[in-house]
């Protein structure tokens, strides 16, 4: 009886800190959006607009799919624990970009309503969307930046792939996408500092190549160092060994789907149709991917007589990379020349990595996102047009804006390896961050998740 | 009774396999392997860097004969599944004690 | 010379036929769209709304692939037949739902040109898009809800899969598409009954918790149990026995395409971009879903030491089935709570029936679609926080909403399972349902479909 | 010092180069958008188009995917190999589209700023982008038609499948993308002899069943048909063999991926969201789409009591090319007759090809793609009912359409064999299209591209 | 000591499995084959094209026990896995001269 | 001539593999295989049911060599495959009457 009572108590004492919150959420904005939108032609843009941001949102968000499916890329024994990963980075950035990530972000950014708290570093306001940030626009913008935000996470996993602890994996991954990634992205879409540099317009990163790409990537190289490399990834000597991967099909399958998704990013970050400029951001956007994988092929078909499906995978990713900041700036033969480029620096960057400095990265993200990701930032400095924005590069005879985009890439770095080595050790000195050798061996998938990906296959030989 | 034992390229499986249908054999177990003898292995690519595979793909074929038929059928596959060049494999023959056939519960020679 | 003649002559008459269709065709309603533009506001907003509601509307088609892909969680040797299931699924209930599904379903509803006849249980008028149905709004509608008709039959495929016989699949995907599905839609979505309740707002299912969900699960469920369980799904003394699938990576493919699907099915339910509340419908339906995941991945992780893939996938789904009915209406945190809940519903829903019920369902459907149905429905009259449709729940202080959507949770079960006993227990007893032991032992997929789904593949110990 | 002085001077060289082409690309055209938008009625419609535009064109691009996947026809042992193809096809094809196939198809079809120059045959103004054609709507035209060209390369490569080599592919896909393709696509959508033919209203090919898959499919014919099947395809007495592919799973998730993006292809052709007949082409679309894939599953299920999961699939692809040319001209049931015609087209064209002229194509693309593009432009002459754009069909008691119809299938076949043959034979003579017997046997993969495609799979028995 | 070589269906493996832990048995190694006896095999169709296969999947189970349990294993899988049907498949009995467990590196019976 | 067939853990391929190419063998056959001795199994979870999997993954190493190198390579193999754990695998001998080098059509002791 007692138990009883006590849950009828506490049914109603959640009950009425729900209806408190309804209250709080009610103060302010318009969360239907009749008051927002008017019978109009400047209702009728915002309609327009909110249709284009929301498609493209969901592309971006479809994008995870093809980030889980690069995993073709790993062994058949780590591939539930790859896959996990990528299923929960989206969905524990949801919690925790929901809870303090976007306020951190676009506080003071003025973009909707209740986002109107924030100074040059840090944002603070729209906490859980509750009270003026309950409103069809400020929710609008959350919903696309939300997705970027999950790309960070994402590609931390692709470094870290085969050795990382779960564990360790819940952590940091709430770290970059609460605290690193947002507080970055203030400083350049949320109204901070690097936005208002003085030099040429200050810093532009259209789509994030630096925000999305370098941060994600910087991060999971900081945690690849950390890791030290797999078991068997170099020889007693230190060459390095190639371990295959486990199905090309699904590392092609997951590049077109990236492919795919990189349409909603590029031409969405825009949030307005009305901005007729996304017809040459879809251009250049798909030369720079195109040009990325052919600069590859002919490489590798030049060079060694055979085309590497693999490698030419990870060119079109670092066209795509490399073309997201200057997409909206340049002429589409600026993006075929970003593409090529993108090409060259994803290869020779990995082959540094692995050779030279012996880190094991197991699906080439460092070359993929972390390198293009700062040649993208300074592309803008140097292909930029001025047909759009404002914003003029080397091209057009100014050096102004280079200067600009080359103290970005400088924050980048030393905001995003910075923070991701204090994390690494911090954790490594305290919860560990690599599994124990026979599991690494055996495979993470079932010691840390119980089942094999494919139960039906045997192990390989 | 004896065990044939042939490891055959993968290529040749089917042409082995009508050689032996015109001489009658009593049946056989395939599997799937990977060897090499003196054969070196060919060079693999992933994502640009080049390794040595040195398991090739083979084809293990077990037939288990009594003994009379052993000569006749070695030499079909021998002749079948020769390229002449490295990778063409081995047939070996070891001793079988007793067979038994689980349908009909038969045993020895007649159940082969 | 006679051949020829016959020939000549049944073209003939089968192209005199044809023009009658045709002057029918011509009766009524604006087939071109030329007189439904006009180059103003109005005009706009029709051209706005269309574009909306395609596009969401494909992305809901996307989703049959998504359902394909879970065919992960089954046995290889099951494959091409669950496969063929799939496909069929949309196609034959396309054909259905185009020469009468619709028209039962939303006669009456006013919803376009020609949908004007039709009663508080059923409609009639629009059937095969003929007459004064051949409209571009009509069609328009017509695309839309067709790809939710599929969707319905297809969750009938997971339940009963590995040991349908296809021929009686045929039959009962027909019954689904073209009878159960539609008229009870028309309760809700028609202009019937269930959405003229004198309670609150009359029952409110947004984007169908549970008119596609419940429904599919629940007459699945039927199917499952006139089954009975796959060979050696329980030991003799009952203890359920584990049977993996095949393969995960498929399991969380088809999981990222029905979540990118959803974005198309519960924002685009509103028909209409110019609703600016499709904002908050997308960050609730990301929400939910995200919150279904994380919820099961702690819960799996805590209790055992291992995160479930295959469960985190299925809470996923779990919680945006749960989200579709209330999507509009609730405030993100009510999403929050609605999602977490869903993944204890899923989980112990599908624990309920293995155990205790002893019923065997593949791809755990019931636990995600018919409990979580169930759920979303009720879910209306607790979280909607009043801000959209003059919806109000508990947390606003009013009950009477939540009645209407008791009612309704009570006819879906009632409706959904009578039918579906009805229809899987007459087929038992006339063409059988049930494949022979011999072909379930060695998969259907050479029995029904001639060839294995992977050729080269050998077959598991 | 030398050597870095020279490096000064080259990327000072470049530069001058680059700022000259940008001042070109600066001659005219709008490339911001900034004029283009005007912020009233006018404004918006041209947003709303460019949105609905773009978003289409993503889809079609994602249609890559699909066909992708639709290597699970083909062995293990050449998958690396073809899917190198279907990423290089698109990527090749960019290219070559953006230096010179866009300005061969669409200079002179005023459909943008900067393609004004062109004659009946053939089109040239509009190259790389540059000039006049620097300009919004030029690019939105150019994206959407560019994903077009990519899909009939890619055709291509399925028929030439497991035995092609590398280089004679890159030579080929060269020609169809930058020449075969473009100057057909000027005479039918450019403004050329065949859409101004004096009968009816012109030849009609709404969205490219004529020019996309019939050229596709009959370029692939011939280059099939110089190449000669695979060994082992035939038996020495010429009867044909069964070679399964490896991937049924694949097979149908390219096969609702291509569905997926055909709802782009049909239905944003109209290149326009104001001309609301989008909604009847996408109702037309499913439902031919669905209508191929019954009447294989019911024919193969009739005659063999299998139903026949490779073969639905290629159903389905057959009933959607078949409507890709009529999609906008026909009602409904015109749709409905139009898909079961082309099962029967696909599954009786792909026969005759094997069993009568030996033909080996491993994925069934010539009774989809070819036949069914030819029969599509032939159902736009008996099925258009006069509703849109004034086409009447057979079914209207006309039949001078029927005529125009005619002489572009005609026309198609003609040019596409034609080139087709030419092509191949002259690539025969001179560096060789087909590899070695022992590559052949032991599969293209190793030796072309230096992996297998599955690294940890043992190859088949 | 003899190595007993069993080649059953996919589908018995878990009852002579079970029959088997009733009885005893020092350890199995179980592959996944491909053979035909009598057996003709089975017909497939790709994309509407018959065709017939003649290796179908089967399990070999390897057992090496001392001479003194051939034959209650022996009877004991031949029971099991049974049907009565072609297909069935057969059980072969070979000498083993020596064994060595590589965790202790005991050789001989006691190794078994 | 004699069969050497070696179950060893997966895991241990290579390391096996190196320290036999340093003695030097005529040639080896791979096959992946599952099998279970005194070792348990381990516990699998599906969908959070968990079961046990009594046959794990383990690679079973055909050598066919003379009568003179059996010791040798089966004293390097049982070095290196040696973790102590169970589940470490054992090493079979078994007697080959005959070979045949099919490039060659060699015989008997040389074709090894
Ligand atoms: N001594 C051996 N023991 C076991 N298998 C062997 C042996 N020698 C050769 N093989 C098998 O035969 C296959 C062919 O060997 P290979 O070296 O190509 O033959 P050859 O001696 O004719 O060149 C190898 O891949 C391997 O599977
Ligand atoms: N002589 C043989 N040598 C090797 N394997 C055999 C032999 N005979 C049968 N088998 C194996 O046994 C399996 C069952 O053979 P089957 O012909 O069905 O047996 P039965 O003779 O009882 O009909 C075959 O698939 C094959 O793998
Ligand atoms: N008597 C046997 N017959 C066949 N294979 C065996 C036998 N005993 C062990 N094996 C094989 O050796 C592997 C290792 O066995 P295990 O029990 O781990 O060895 P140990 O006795 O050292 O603990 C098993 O997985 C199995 O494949």
């Amino acid at each position: 009886m007692k138990a009883k009572r006590l849950w009828v108590l506490m049914v109603l004492a959640i009950l009425s800190l729900l209806t408190g919150l309804t209250e709080i959420a009610e103060a302010g904005g318009d969360p239907s959006g009749a008051a927002t939108f008017t019978d109009d032609v400047a209702g009728l843009k915002l309609a327009v607009n909110f249709a284009w941001t929301l498609v493209t949102g969901f592309l971006v968000f479809f994008m995870q799919a093809g980030f889980a499916m690069l995993g073709g890329l790993l062994r058949k024994k780590c591939m539930t624990n790859y896959l996990t990963k990528s299923y929960m980075d989206f969905s524990a950035g949801a919690l925790t970009y929901w809870l303090f990530g976007f306020a951190l972000m676009f506080g003071g950014s003025a973009l909707g309503s209740g986002l109107d708290k924030g100074n040059w570093f840090i944002g603070y306001s729209g906490w859980l969307l509750l009270g003026d940030a309950y409103d069809v626009v400020t929710m609008e913008v959350w919903l696309f930046q939300m997705m970027f935000a999950a790309t960070a996470a994402t590609i931390v996993a692709g470094l870290c792939a085969e050795r990382l602890k779960f564990q360790a994996y819940l952590v940091y991954s709430f770290f970059v996408c609460g605290i690193i990634y947002p507080i970055y992205g203030h400083w350049v879409w949320g109204g901070g500092w690097l936005a208002t540099l003085p030099f040429g317009v200050g810093a532009r990163d259209f789509a994030g190549s630096g925000v999305v790409h370098s941060i994600g990537g910087l991060v999971g190289l900081a945690g690849a160092i950390a890791l030290g490399p797999r078991i068997g990834k170099f020889t007693a000597d230190g060459k390095p060994v190639a371990i295959p991967g486990h199905n090309l099909t699904f590392v092609v399958l997951g590049t077109f789907i990236l492919f795919f998704g990189w349409f909603g990013f590029n031409p969405g970050s825009t949030l307005a149709a009305t901005d007729l400029r996304i017809s040459a951001i879809a251009v250049n956007t798909f030369l720079a991917g195109a040009l990325g994988a052919i600069t590859i092929a002919y490489l590798t078909y030049g060079v060694t007589g055979k085309a590497d499906l693999g490698l030419i995978c990870n060119g079109a990713l670092g066209g795509l990379v490399a073309i997201t900041a200057p997409c909206a700036y340049v002429h589409p033969w600026g993006a075929v020349c970003i593409g090529i480029i993108a090409g060259f620096v994803m290869m020779y960057t990995n082959k540094l990595l692995e050779v030279v400095c012996k880190i094991d990265d197991p699906v080439g993200a460092a070359g993929v996102h972390a390198a293009n990701g700062i040649w993208g930032i300074l592309a803008v400095g140097i292909f930029a047009d001025g047909s759009y924005g404002g914003v003029n590069g080397l091209i057009t005879g100014s050096a102004w804006q280079l200067l600009a985009q080359i103290i970005d890439a400088i924050a980048t770095i030393a905001w995003a390896l910075g923070l991701g080595f204090f994390i690494f050790y911090l954790l490594k000195a305290t919860i560990g961050i690599r599994v124990e050798p026979e599991i690494e061996l055996e495979g993470l998938d079932i010691h840390e998740h119980g089942t094999p990906c494919y139960p039906e296959d045997a192990i390989k030989v | 009774m004896k065990k044939i034992e042939a490891i055959i390229r993968p290529e040749k499986v089917n042409i082995v396999k009508e050689a032996l249908e015109e001489l009658g054999y009593p049946g056989m177990t395939v599997t799937e392997v990977k060897g090499h003898g003196i054969q070196k292995g060919v060079t693999e690519m992933w994502r640009g860097r080049v390794f040595k595979v040195d398991l090739l793909s083979k084809i293990k074929m077990e037939i288990v004969v009594t003994d009379a038929d052993v000569d006749r059928l070695v030499q079909a596959i021998a002749k079948e599944a020769k390229t002449g060049n490295i990778g063409d494999g081995k047939i070996f023959v070891s001793p079988i004690e007793d067979v038994l056939r689980i349908r009909t519960g038969e045993t020895g020679e007649k159940a082969v």
